[in-house]
């Protein structure tokens, strides 16, 4: 065990305790289901605590964006601030409004947080760290993160508010056209990786200048595209119309309050870590890296390019809903697209490596 | 298939809502995303000032008026005692007139600062609002060293300044006329020349020179629009006549140059201090009132450049220790009347709505009173 | 125009039509008919020496004698200014809206209906502008209007 | 090149705001960190008490009463056998005074000040009326210039700023000095 421990890479500790396991004398299926259940309870703790790092990160990154300190109170720099504000939203009364449509308002931010955790079973932490490598990984993805929009718009509708009913229809128009642009930049990848298991294209990438964004000249692009893509995907700022707070308040989730608000808030933010972990797998080589371990590698990438988009909401206006689709549809898909016939023709052509 | 069938809507925009700057309810009239109509209803914050004014003396209409317009409370100070001194017919000490002109156009720059940050919030870029505050900061400390207060100074009096400046006030207002100097190229860096910035910004809400001059909007608004009308070259008050100063003017009347008249004309301002800090006479700073002050019986109206617009009072009096009357003027009263003129039938979305109200520049304690 | 010069410009255009009175010391001010308002306002506008295309301010006054309309107008082109008023007594006061002329008197027309009860002929929209819509205590700026005050005034 | 000077200007963007993450805080973690208010900043209405005798400056001439525009203070000081005002109630009704500084102008014998103090909120909005005592209290410490002249049969008023006074209290004569001051 202690060696185990020293290499560093967890999923050798997944291994060992796995082993243990098999060696307790179960019968196979009760192993089997004992390991997901454990697995499937790490992950959510995991990624909920991962939620609120990311909460308290970015309200850090706002703080000294804007020359303030950022939450301070509690613990070493505030650490501990957003679990103690999500302890309080569980306190909170649960406003019930009476117009709503009772199913549909209850269900809207439960689907909205099952969906935004649906997408990890196929994402590569580390080197074989994944829950199933699906061999249709990247598509299941897209398929799985659409539910997304679906829990916005019931939101939009079961509040019975127009400003709700406003987010809820721009998140779905805004979710439909950049996943077209979104998929056309994951398609310029998968063209070159040959395949759409996450593990697959992250191996195809297995060195710096083997990474997608440095394969010259579609990689690039295919990159820039897909966050922009991927920024408003995730519903946030210069796109964050759904929910544009100086123009419809809050949008969609202007009724909830509580625990549920607290589901679509912790699922925004899931979501961001989501397609910042889909651009590293895609675009940076995932888990690829020199010296440190590879979960560490792919964490640090990760949690770059969400800085990345930090920085953005922090520093850009939001555009406006008309300009958002024409962005969309008059600009990036053109874009993706004729960048998509480069890569495949070059690819055809053997114009790479 | 038969056409689709679509109808209008109603939604309340306000009382509580984040970009409405303060309690201003809008009625807008929504064809989906488009706005058809809007119907400003205010009120929300009548605190009924020129009431309050009417039975108090004319020393403590001073404070009630702080609170007339209280993002430039130095220029609701200036324009009563001015009012007042012009039916006393008073003269002020030169560094009494030297320090008012100080404080206008340092309690303009906080406003137009204000409006930077608000705008730029109102249109999406939270980080300028908080580059502009940090700047007015600045400013308020000026204010707060020299009468006390930060927001409502009660510092301009009838008859001069109600305390002279302390020593240490000019050194530090040349250290923050510099710094804002050396910040504006920061705040336009950020925003001035943003694709997204101007996009929101260029070509929506377009004010007609004319229109805007009979619905009596001033101001910034006016001068983005092509009119070259600044009160304090048309109508010389105090001593702006010896200062060197431009108007800002720009000519499209779209937001984008609403927007960048108020950043040229903080630039103005400076300029202003500086010529006024060197010229800064020494002697007293307020004039010898009588001990129970009762202007003649007459009326006068007195208008003001405040960074909104025209700010006026007509003052009647009847000779008591009271104002008969006090009727006072806000640039933001005639610029959100004009409002539904120029987003009525014109196609303009929530979020154009939400730019123009920003670049109005409206503040509802000016509006309701 | 220099104000002398404005005022020997109306004394000689508008003879009868507007009378200088004695309150305006400081600035002259002048009084208008009621019945002859609408007229001289839009010949004030149109003169092409006049222009005064720019209703500054306007409002009712209460002398406890009477009831007065004032309005301050300017000029953006030739940089002057002008007062007048029109006088009113306190039954049924009535004035012509000059929103014709100046389309940005609509809403202090309306300000004044409700905190004087001025009524407004031919006024399209007297909705209350600052009082709630259904407020009937009377006009609140009339000198003998009587609210409880939230805290009184010492009486010294 | 309209591409190429849009992403230009949207990475001058990022530019000043990623300039500006590396720097200091401009603001204050207040209750650790408490900000000094400078020197004439109207915060808290206080009396100030004799230096000597550590009794309130008050006369009791309501001076400050007449010159508040929100009727905030409310004194109650009869005359006595000496013919002498007793200040028996001094409140001051901290929900609605407005702190134009009106009242420190007012007074000519340094016994209303606003000192920069700014911590005095409360639970309960009744908790904000300070009476006479309270008042006292808060302005042990608050410095002063004591520009009253003692003893002297007709003092003249010495401080700068000119007390206002509506009306022009005949009875209150006797303690008070000559009114021949400016209205404000």
């Amino acid at each position: 065990m202690p060696l185990v421990l020293m290499s560093l890479e967890l999923i050798e500790i997944f291994r060992w305790a796995y082993g243990l396991l098999a060696e307790l004398g179960l019968p196979p299926v009760w192993v089997m289901l004992i390991s997901y259940g454990v697995i499937g309870v790490l992950m959510f703790g995991v990624l909920a605590l991962l939620a609120l790092f990311l909460v308290w990160w970015e309200r850090k990154v706002a703080g000294h964006v804007q020359q303030r300190f950022g939450p301070m109170r509690n613990g070493w720099h505030g650490w501990y601030q957003t679990i103690a504000d999500a302890i309080k939203l569980l306190q909170k009364e649960d406003v019930d409004i009476i117009a709503r449509d009772k199913f549909v308002f209850f269900w809207a931010p439960v689907l909205c947080f099952v969906a935004a955790f649906l997408a990890y079973i196929c994402i590569p932490f580390g080197k074989d760290l994944i829950v199933a490598d699906l061999n249709i990984g990247i598509l299941y993805i897209m398929a799985v993160t659409t539910f997304t929009v679906i829990a916005l718009l019931m939101a939009g509708w079961g509040s019975n508010n127009k400003y709700a009913l406003f987010g809820g229809m721009r998140s779905a128009a805004q979710a439909i056209s950049y996943e077209v642009p979104m998929v056309a930049s994951i398609l310029t990848v998968i063209i070159y990786a040959g395949s759409l298991s996450m593990v697959d294209i992250v191996q195809s990438q297995n060195s710096f200048f083997g990474w997608f964004i440095c394969r010259m000249p579609f990689g690039p692009i295919a990159f820039v595209t897909y966050i922009i893509a991927a920024t408003a995907e995730a519903n946030r700022a210069p796109f964050d119309i759904p929910e544009a707070e100086q123009e419809l308040v809050a949008g969609f989730n202007i009724e909830y309050s509580g625990m549920k608000f607290a589901m679509f808030f912790l699922a925004e933010f899931i979501n961001l870590f989501t397609v910042s972990a889909i651009a590293v797998t895609l675009f940076l080589g995932g888990w690829e890296g020199p010296w440190l371990p590879s979960w560490l590698w792919f964490l640090l990438k990760t949690l770059g390019i969400v800085f990345l988009l930090m920085m953005f909401r922090w520093t850009y206006p939001r555009l406006r809903v008309d300009q958002l689709m024409e962005f969309a549809w008059k600009f990036l898909v053109p874009v993706t697209f004729a960048n998509l016939i480069l890569a495949a023709t070059m690819k055809y052509l053997g114009w790479y490596w | 298939m038969g056409k689709l069938r679509t109808e209008e809507f109603q939604v309340n925009m306000g009382p509580q809502h984040p970009s409405t700057h303060g309690v201003c309810r809008l009625l807008l009239t929504m064809d989906g995303e488009k706005v058809v109509d809007v119907v400003p209803h205010v009120g929300y914050l009548h605190r009924s000032i020129e009431k309050i004014c009417e039975n108090r003396t004319y020393a403590m209409c001073i404070p009630v008026l702080d609170r007339f317009e209280y993002v430039t409370a130095m220029s609701c100070n200036y324009v009563f005692a001015l009012a007042a001194e012009k039916l006393a017919e008073m003269e002020v000490p030169e560094r009494a007139e030297y320090l008012r002109v100080i404080m206008l156009e340092l309690n303009r720059i906080a406003s137009h600062l204000i409006f930077y940050g608000t705008t730029a919030m109102d249109v999406g870029a939270l980080t300028p609002f908080l580059y502009g505050l940090r700047e007015r900061e600045l400013i308020v400390d000026l204010f707060e060293m020299t009468c006390g207060q930060r927001l409502t100074y009660n510092y301009i009096r009838v008859g001069g300044v109600s305390r002279d400046i302390p020593k240490e006030f000019v050194p530090k207002c040349r250290e923050a006329v510099k710094i804002i100097g050396e910040k504006l190229s920061d705040y336009e860096g950020i925003l001035n020349e943003n694709p997204i910035w101007i996009a929101r910004m260029k070509g929506i809400g377009l004010t007609d020179p004319q229109k805007a001059i009979a619905w009596g909007v001033s101001g910034p608004v006016l001068r983005a629009a092509g009119v070259k009308h600044d009160l304090r070259k048309d109508d010389p008050y105090s001593i702006y006549n010896k200062f060197d100063f431009d108007v800002a003017i720009r000519w499209n009347g779209d937001c984008y140059d609403r927007y960048l008249v108020r950043l040229d004309e903080i630039r103005q301002s400076l300029k202003i201090i500086t010529q006024a800090l060197d010229g800064l006479p020494e002697g007293d700073v307020r004039a010898k009132v009588k001990a129970k002050f009762k202007p003649p019986a007459g009326e006068v109206y007195v208008r003001i450049e405040n960074s909104r617009g025209e700010m006026g009072v007509h003052l009647v009096s009847d000779g008591s220790t009271k104002p008969l009357r006090v009727k006072t003027r806000g640039g933001s009263f005639n610029q959100l009347q004009y409002l539904p003129e120029i987003v009525r039938g014109k196609g303009y979305l929530i979020a154009d709505l939400v730019a123009i109200f920003a670049t109005f520049d409206i503040i509802l304690p000016e509006v309701d009173r | 125009m220099t104000r002398d010069e404005l005022k020997a410009y109306i004394e000689s255009n508008f003879v009868g039509r507007m009378t200088l009175l004695e309150s305006g010391k400081v600035e002259p001010m002048y009084e208008i008919k009621a019945d002859d308002l609408i007229e001289v306002a839009t010949k004030l506008r149109d003169d092409l020496e006049l222009k005064f295309d720019f209703l500054c301010n306007m409002g009712g006054v209460d002398t406890r004698e009477r009831l007065e309309v004032i309005y301050n107008i300017a000029s953006t082109s030739k940089l002057h200014r002008l007062d007048f008023k029109v006088i009113l007594g306190y039954d049924s006061p009535a004035v012509e809206s000059i929103c014709p002329v100046w389309p940005g008197a609509n809403w202090y027309e309306r300000e004044m209906y409700e905190l004087y009860g001025i009524d407004i002929l031919n006024h399209n929209d007297l909705r209350p502008l600052l009082l709630p819509e259904d407020w009937d205590q009377g006009h609140p700026m009339r000198k003998d209007w009587d609210a409880p005050d939230f805290v009184r005034m010492p009486e010294l | 090149m309209g591409l190429y000077k849009d992403i230009k200007n949207l990475l001058l963007g990022m530019k000043i705001t990623g300039k500006h993450l590396g720097r200091h805080a401009v603001t204050i973690q207040y209750p650790e960190e408490k900000w000094t208010m400078p020197e004439r900043s109207r915060g808290i209405v206080v009396l100030l008490s004799d230096k000597e005798t550590g009794e309130l400056n008050c006369t009791g001439c309501l001076l400050c009463m007449r010159a508040c525009p929100s009727a905030a203070i409310r004194i109650d000081a009869p005359r006595g056998e000496d013919k002498k005002r007793h200040v028996k109630k001094f409140d001051i009704n901290f929900g609605i005074c407005c702190f134009c500084g009106l009242c420190e102008e007012a007074c000519n014998f340094c016994a209303i000040r606003m000192a920069p103090k700014y911590e005095f909120s409360t639970e309960n909005k009744d908790d904000l009326t300070w009476d006479m005592h309270k008042l006292q209290e808060m302005g042990r410490d608050v410095d002063y210039v004591d520009t009253r002249k003692k003893k002297i049969p007709k003092p003249k008023p010495a401080i700068e700023e000119k007390p206002a006074s509506e009306t022009k209290p005949a009875e209150v004569k006797p303690d008070t000095p000559k009114q021949e001051e400016n209205n404000d």
